[in-house]
This record gives C-alpha cells, structure tokens and sequence, in this order.
C-alpha cells in the first residue's frame, strides 16, 4: 500500500486538521470526540448534521457550510461514526427549530445515528438516503452520490427557516426522485487494511458497486463507456420511470482513480443517451464528488427535478467543495 | 460475574480476537467492506485501556460501561449492536435478584434481544444473530435443566459453532452482504464468527 | 488498461464535447482545429490563451472564463497542441489588446506557441511558466500546477484592462516567485499507449516526478508524508528563499490516484514544517488542479505573495474549476 | 526529387515506423513521456492521406504542404522540429537551381539548420540532431566529392546508424530526457531513431 501518511491511527485527525486549516474561513474543527461546524454557527435554522465513514472527501465535510450542512461527524475511513460524535455536534448547532440528520443506508450508519437521535434531548428528524438503485429498490438502496443532491436542497431550504416538518419532507421527496449506480474498474485501498479490497481481472469491473468497494449487481466485462453508461441509466431510468417531459439533474461522480477527461466523456454518452430517450437534462454536475479513496470508477445519478428541487438546487452554496451564487 | 471475571473475560477475547485478525479481515473483505477486525479490536483496545476502572464497579455498572464504550468507539454496524447487548445484559441484571444460572442466562437474552431490536434482524439473516439466538436459546434451556457452569459453556461453545458455520449457506437480508444476493453464499458472516470466537474464549475460561 | 473510452481515438473530442456541455453556459467548444472559448468572448482586454497536452484536467479547459482564459487550446493526452489550434483561438478571442499565451516549458509546448506566434498577424507575447524546481533551477524547471497561479493573477489583472506588456510582466513576476515539486507513488497509463509509462517497486517513489510521468530527480524510498514534504519543501524553499515575513500562498496538488484526505493530511504537514520555520501562509488551496491522468501522488507549490500578487490571487473568478467572488 | 519518389518514400516510412512501434515507444517511455511513436505516426497516417494532392506540386511547395501538415497533426516537440525541418528545405529548393546532389545536399542541411534553430539545439544534446547533423555533412562531402547517389545512400546510412548508437551514452539537455541528468545515460533517443529509420528507409529506396 502507498499512501500519504505518517501513522496509519493518525490519518483521520491529520487530515483534517489540514481539511479545517485550509478552510479556516469556513469550518470550525472539535475534537473528542471528532466533528467539524460552520466557522459562524447558523441562528434560528434547522440544524442539518451529517456524517458517514471517512474516507468519500469530500462528503460530507466538503459541504459544511451555507446552503448546506451545520455539522459533520466523520467516522474512520469507512467505518460510520459514533453517537457521541452526534450528541456533542448536536450541543454545538441546536437551535430551538430541532435538528436534521441526513444519514446515507447503511446499517452502520442508521443504528448510531437512531442512537444518537434516542438519546438527544432535542427535537430530531432524519433523511435517510437511499439513491443506489444498484439491487433495484429504491427505499432499500444504500446511500451514494445522490446525498449531496439532498443535502444542497434541504440545506436551500434551512437557510430559509423553514421547520423540521418541511426540511425531513424535502429531503425524503429528493431521495424518492434519485437513483445512482456505480461501476468499479478497481479496488479501493483502506489504509488499515493495507490492502486491495476486492480484485478484479484486466477485464472486468464490478457493476452496481458500492462506495466502499462492496459488490454490487454483478461482475462484467469490461466494455466500452457507452455500453456501461446505457446499462447504468438502464437501471436508474426503470427506477425513476421519469416521463417525457421530466426535467433532469445528472450527477456524473468519480470514485477517485478516474480521470476528470474520462468522467466528462461518460457525461458525454448520458448526455446521448437521454437525448436519444427524449430526456431534457436541466442540470449537471461532473466531478469526484462522492469517492471512494482511490478506487478507479464512477457513478451516474438523475434526480428527477420540479420547481421546489430546481429552485433549491439552485440557490446559492458556499462550501469548500460547492459553491456557487 | 464478578469483575476479576469480566476483566479476565476482556483480555482473554482481546488475545483471541487479535490473533485471528487475518480471518475475520477476510472474511469482511468477502463479503463485507474489510474493516469487521478493525473496528472489533479497536473496542476492545480500548476496553482493555479502561481495566482498572471495572474493579469497583457493580456487574450492571461494569456492563454499561461497556457497552459505552464500545459505542463510541467502534463504529460501524458491529458498534451499536455490541453495545446493544451489552445494554441489554447491564438492564437484565438491574433487577436484583440470586446470581444463578437463570439469571446468567436471562441477561444474555436480554442482550441478544436489545440487538435484535437495535439490528431490526432476526435469526437466518446471516449476522451475529445466527451464533447469538440459539446460544442464548441454549444457555435458557440449561439453565432450566440445571446443568453445571462447565456443562453450560461445553454446550454453548458447540451451538456457537453451528451457528457460525450455518451462517455459510445463508443469503444476507441484513448489514452490507445484503446488496450481495446469491454472492454470499459459501461465506461466513465476520460478524458470527467474531461472536462465537467471543463465547467460546469465554467459555473456555469457565472451562479452565 | 482499464479507462472509460469508446474509442482510444475519440476521447479528446467525447471528453470535451461532455465538458462543454456541461458548462454551456461558461464556454464553447470550436472543432478542426480543436479549441475553446468562453461563452462570451471579452471586449477590450488582452486576450489570455493557453493549453497544452490534455490529461491534467481541469487545466487548461477547467479555468476558461471571467478571471481567468479567454481561450484553450487543448492538445492529444500528453502532447502539445498545434500552431493552427493557435491561430484559430487567436482570431476568436483577438482584441485590440493583444494575445498573450500562457505556455508550461516544454520543448512541445514551446516551439508550437513560438510558431504560431511567429505567423500570428496580432501583437502576442508569452509567459513561460517553469515552476518545477525539481532539477534546481527555477528558469529551467517545467512547467506544472504553478501554472494556475499565473494563469489566476494575469487574468484577474487582464480584467482590469492592462495592457500587454502589464500582463506578461505580471506573469512573469509570478512564476518567479512561484516554485513547485512534485513525488509519483504510482505511474499514469496514456490511453493510447495502454500501459503504464513507468513503474515503481511496491516501496518506491519518484521524487521530483513531472506531471507526464517524467522522472524527476531520484527513485527513492517511500516514506512518511512528513518526511517527503519536508523534502520538498527543502528544495522549494531553496530555490525561493523567502524571508521571515514572506507571505505564502501554498498549493497541495493532487495528480489523480490520490485521494483528497491524503492531500488534506499533506496540506497538515506543510502547515506544521512552515510554521516551524516562522513562515506565513496567507493563503492556500488544496485538491486536483493540475493531474497527470490516474497518477498516484502529488505536488506542492509555493508562491510568494506580495499585495499585486495576492489582490490579483483574490480577485473573483468564475470558471468551471476555480470559482470565488 | 520527383513527386512519384516523394510518395513512394511516404509510403516506405510509414510501413517502416509502423513496423518499429514498440521499439519507438519503449524509447519515448524510457527517457520521455511514451509517446513519439503515437506522434510521428499520427503526422504519418496523415501524409499518406494526402498522397494524391502532392501528386501536382512542385518540390517546394510538396515539402511546404508536408511541413503544415506534420506541423498541425504532430504536436509535442518532434511537430514543429520535422516541420521546420521540411520548410528548411523548400526554401532551399525555392531557389532555382539545376538538381544537382549538391543541391539536394544543401537542401538537407537547410533543413537540419531550420530544425536546430527552432529546437535551439545542437550537436551532442542528445536529439535527432545528433543522427541530422552528421547525415547533413557526409551529404555534402559525398556531394563534393562526387560519389553516385547510391553510394551517397550507402554512406548516409551508416552515418545515421552511428548517430543514434552515439546518443545512448550521452548526457541530455533538451527536450523531456533533460530532467534526467545520469539517469538518461544508456538509452537511446526516440527521436535520434525515428531520424536514423525515416533516413535509412529513404536511402534503401535509392538502392533499390
Ligand atoms: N442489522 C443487523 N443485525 C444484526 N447484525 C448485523 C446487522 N447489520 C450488520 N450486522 C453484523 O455486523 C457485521 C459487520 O460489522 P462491521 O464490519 O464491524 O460493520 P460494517 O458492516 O458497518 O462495516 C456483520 O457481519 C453482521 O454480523
Ligand atoms: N530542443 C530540441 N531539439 C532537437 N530535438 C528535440 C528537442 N526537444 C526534443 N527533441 C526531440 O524530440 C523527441 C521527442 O519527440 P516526441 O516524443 O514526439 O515529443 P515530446 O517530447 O513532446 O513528447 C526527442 O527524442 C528528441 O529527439
Ligand atoms: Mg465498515
Ligand atoms: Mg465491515
Ligand atoms: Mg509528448
Ligand atoms: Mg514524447
């Protein structure tokens, strides 16, 4: 294994002290337990907390800020974070309009976050995100690239101080329009694993995975970015079932190992593809935004649009890792 | 249970848990995301820092300490659950009552149920479930029957063992397997395999 | 070799066809001669081109827009555009003002700016960016991710209606004052050669690498990110020689296979090193700006700043990869 | 220098670098960036779809149409070197004058002149200069001494070979290898033997 490291135990707090550094303007790192605010807390929003295993930089630490997240409990490198990271964001961003949880599908991740909602004195609400349309259903899919579509609108729609109520519904309404699939063309490396995760042969990759390189649908043939695209839209459009006149967002995620070049060039066949299904793609986003260390990969995602998501999808975002106005 | 036991039981599972690292590594990297022996041992390391802190504590005390820490430190799916049952156990002996076999036996029912609960997870999803139920099915019906602490952990080190090796034909409805369909068949479940070497450590201190 | 290609051919044309339409409304893609222009062509200012070999996106296509290019002339994966892409942009983008290339030093990219400068009908001068102190002397160094440094501050005084000669001196200063050195923990694969262009033992790196995979100043051993960024730091900082007081703006750059926590935990290391020895960063970015395909490993770039220097660095920018206000 | 002998040299060159990809790559790759035979190909593929256009031109103005068109398909560093090498020589030819071999040598030296001033390179820096510059004077000595073309072909032949033998030990200071220091000393340059070829070819169609 060849990593940037000093101490396999250290990477996580290193690097974030460097993420929280670089970012001095915009985030605010605690630690013990480990999590990270806005550098000026938010008043009188709904508090949306975030978190996950590490690991996926930049999701979620990437979007704390305006328009986005209040807080982030980042676990180790794939592993979910724990309730007490949770209980101490939550003492940091609680307003008295009750606290959002946007929590990706795993089971890690759901039972310390339910945890950590059990034990909180506050009013708590939780998004659970289910985009992966890897096994084919929606509620049950495990959360991937589609979380930062959740958690730009619902961060939109905090900012406007809008109630716990209305943040939960929004989040659960963009999850319901959202379905991702990913292909792998390598293996990720944990550091303290120090080893490949999965292998995969010269010529195959692991269709439907996972952003921790688990398996997905099945291993296939390599083949060309046009035939895995259509069958990666294949799987999301009969997911969506979006109708002729849907409005869409397309998300095109790299897991780390895949070069910007070639995730535009898969932009470039969906682009295609929905054309010739006579889809209207109102929206983009090209980029590793969602990984999975540095296995070579990527994944599609739709978020089926209407005026609410579209208008907050829009608005203006200022984060390390999106920002626009 | 007296504390000496339970620190006993600590450094006992830590050694064991330590040296079948590459195992339960594997099989988590089969069918899973590769960190189970890490965020296992990352527990336990912990655990055997906080020792001495166990000495003077009640056994329901000493219980949720645990289960707190090893909340906030493991992490992953196998955090909640582990603390969970520990949780469980600590409430189960809440309840003064004669330290008896049934008690023992109850408590860890009780623990096994709090993370059924806590998992939404029942017996055949190929989890720890499948070494935890009949163990504690197991442990209920000798202690009903009144066999000797050392018939009960010969016992149940065997039940833990067919659980485990059950969980090999199973397909997974629960935790990261369950994306794998047909897949994780022929694979044993970390998660079982982590519990049974657990018990059987324990066990086999009963045993000594 | 596994990447997303159709058709080892196409990728130049697929990629950027999905890039411009991704960013529709920030620039336009010309086809034979391949180049690429803003949205909306500037009125009145010097007219910033470059380019380059592509497969380090998003350079150069990635800073096309307010603040930064006016046109990119993108060449094959790792080699050097052509005059006739030159002259095409040249006479898109042409004011009064002039031309003003912005060229990485290597002996492709320098002899076909040189003659299409040559040819041009226009007033052009050019900027050689040599930031590359990996062979010790900064005039001769290639050309790597210092280049977004020129490129931010000469289109950010560009802007502002200075004229030609303003704009190379200003570029000019920068890349004096700008140094940077690169290590490989893993070889890139050029799609059309299929096959890594070097490679390492599983405990090797190449310190000093360039961002085609060029070896650079010596195999070495791997070794603790503190120790490879002190060690490039060393040479930066030699060839620099910033005093007690510098400002610094500092780079961490990633070349592709390395993940954004790796990059954060180096950004951490260079922080801790500066400020061992009493140097101040002012400012400092971190992530992918100027990769070399799938390469595992990174770049740290040092430039000193002065008030022109970091008034022009903050200036608002709005392109596809660089966007503040 | 006829249009039918310009074409059938095309034609030789290209069958003769196709036939030395790997070898030309693994060159590029040992002390550059692996890619001078996808270029010189590239510029290749592209004259031999031009074939027929050249069919109707003067010399100089086939040398030109050659020079633009390896200038806007090549790129990297080999494009504007074998384009001003080929405008060189259509300038030389631009003057009229009897085709003499003095002539033709002339124009070759032209073109090695117009090459090293772009490059701003010289004999020893380890380039395609160190197979041009050689060929260059043995040209014009076996002009001025007379010799017959084909014994000029047979000469320039192991010129060109010694040329590119001699680069492997030496130490680069343009182009990509010059980052290297020592570490470039044992490889040959890919550019200095994609000369040797194109030259070594050529001559064998005069022997021919
Ligand atoms: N819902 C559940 N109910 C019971 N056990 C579960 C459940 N989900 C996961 N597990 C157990 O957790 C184990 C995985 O633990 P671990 O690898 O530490 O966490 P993670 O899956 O988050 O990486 C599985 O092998 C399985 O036994
Ligand atoms: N300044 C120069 N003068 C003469 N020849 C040069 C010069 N720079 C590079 N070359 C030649 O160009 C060859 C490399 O060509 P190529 O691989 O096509 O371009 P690039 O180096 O841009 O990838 C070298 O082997 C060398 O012979
Ligand atoms: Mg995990
Ligand atoms: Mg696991
Ligand atoms: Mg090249
Ligand atoms: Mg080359």
């Amino acid at each position: 294994m060849k990593k940037f490291i000093n101490n396999v135990d250290d990477i996580l707090v290193e690097s974030l002290k460097g993420f929280a550094t670089a970012h001095k303007d915009l985030v605010s790192l605690h630690l013990e337990p480990i999590f990270l605010t806005r550098k000026v807390p938010s008043m009188n929003k709904v508090a949306l907390i975030s978190g996950g295993g590490s690991g996926h930089e930049p999701l979620h630490t990437g979007y704390l800020g305006h328009g986005m997240l209040d807080a982030v409990c980042p676990g180790h490198v794939f592993t979910s974070p724990t309730p007490d990271q949770m209980l101490a964001a939550a003492d940091k961003v609680n307003t008295e309009k009750g606290i959002l949880f946007i929590v990706k599908n795993y089971a890690g991740d759901v039972m310390n976050f339910e945890m950590a909602a059990e034990m909180l004195p506050y009013e708590v609400a939780t998004v659970l995100v289910t985009d992966d349309c890897a096994a084919g259903d929606v509620t049950a899919g495990r959360g991937v690239a589609g979380t930062i579509i959740v958690e730009k609108c619902v961060g939109s729609l905090a900012e406007t101080g809008a109630n716990l109520q209305a943040c939960k519904a929004l989040g659960d309404k963009v999850n319901q329009r959202t379905a991702s699939m990913g292909v792998a063309l390598s293996s990720c490396t944990v550091p303290a694993a120090g080893r490949p995760t999965f292998s995969l042969a010269d010529n195959e990759v692991e269709m439907g995975v996972g952003i921790h390189g688990e398996a997905g649908h099945s291993r296939e043939t390599l083949r060309s970015a046009n035939e895995m695209a259509a069958e990666m839209l294949e799987h999301i459009l009969s997911t969506l079932s979006p109708t002729a006149n849907s409005e869409i967002l397309v998300l095109v995620n790299g897991f780390g190992n895949t070069p910007l070049m070639e995730l535009y060039l898969i932009y470039n066949s969906v682009t295609e593809l929905l054309a010739a299904k006579g889809l209207k793609i109102a929206r983009s986003l090209v980029g590793n935004y969602t990984t999975a260390l540095d296995m070579a990969g990527a994944s599609i995602t739709l978020c089926l649009l209407d005026d609410e998501i579209k208008q907050h999808w829009d608005s203006a975002v200022h984060t390390p890792a999106l920002r626009w106005d | 249970m007296q504390a000496q036991f339970i620190i006993a039981s600590i450094e006992a599972v830590y050694e064991v848990i330590l040296n079948h690292e590459a195992e339960l590594e594997s099989l988590d990297r089969a069918i899973g995301d590769g960190d189970h022996y890490i965020n296992i041992s990352r527990g336990l390391t912990k655990l055997m820092d906080l020792r001495e802190s166990l000495q003077d504590l009640s056994v329901d005390e000493s219980l949720n300490k645990i289960a707190m820490t090893l909340l906030s430190t493991i992490g992953g799916a196998s955090g909640p659950l582990f603390a969970s049952f520990f949780m469980g156990m600590a409430q189960s002996f809440q309840q003064p009552s004669d330290m008896t076999a049934k008690l023992y036996a109850n408590a860890f029912s009780a623990g096994v149920e709090k993370l059924a609960q806590r998992g939404k997870s029942s017996l055949g999803e190929k989890t720890m479930l499948d070494v935890l139920i009949p163990v504690a099915d197991e442990f209920k019906l000798a202690a009903d029957k009144g066999l000797t602490s050392k018939e009960t952990a010969s016992a149940l080190i065997v039940t833990a063992e067919k659980g485990v090796l059950a969980t090999k034909e199973l397909l997974a409805t629960k935790g990261r397997a369950a994306g794998l369909g047909e897949r994780a068949i022929g694979h044993i479940d970390p998660g079982a395999k982590s519990c049974q070497l657990i018990i059987e450590t324990i066990c086999k201190l009963i045993l000594r």
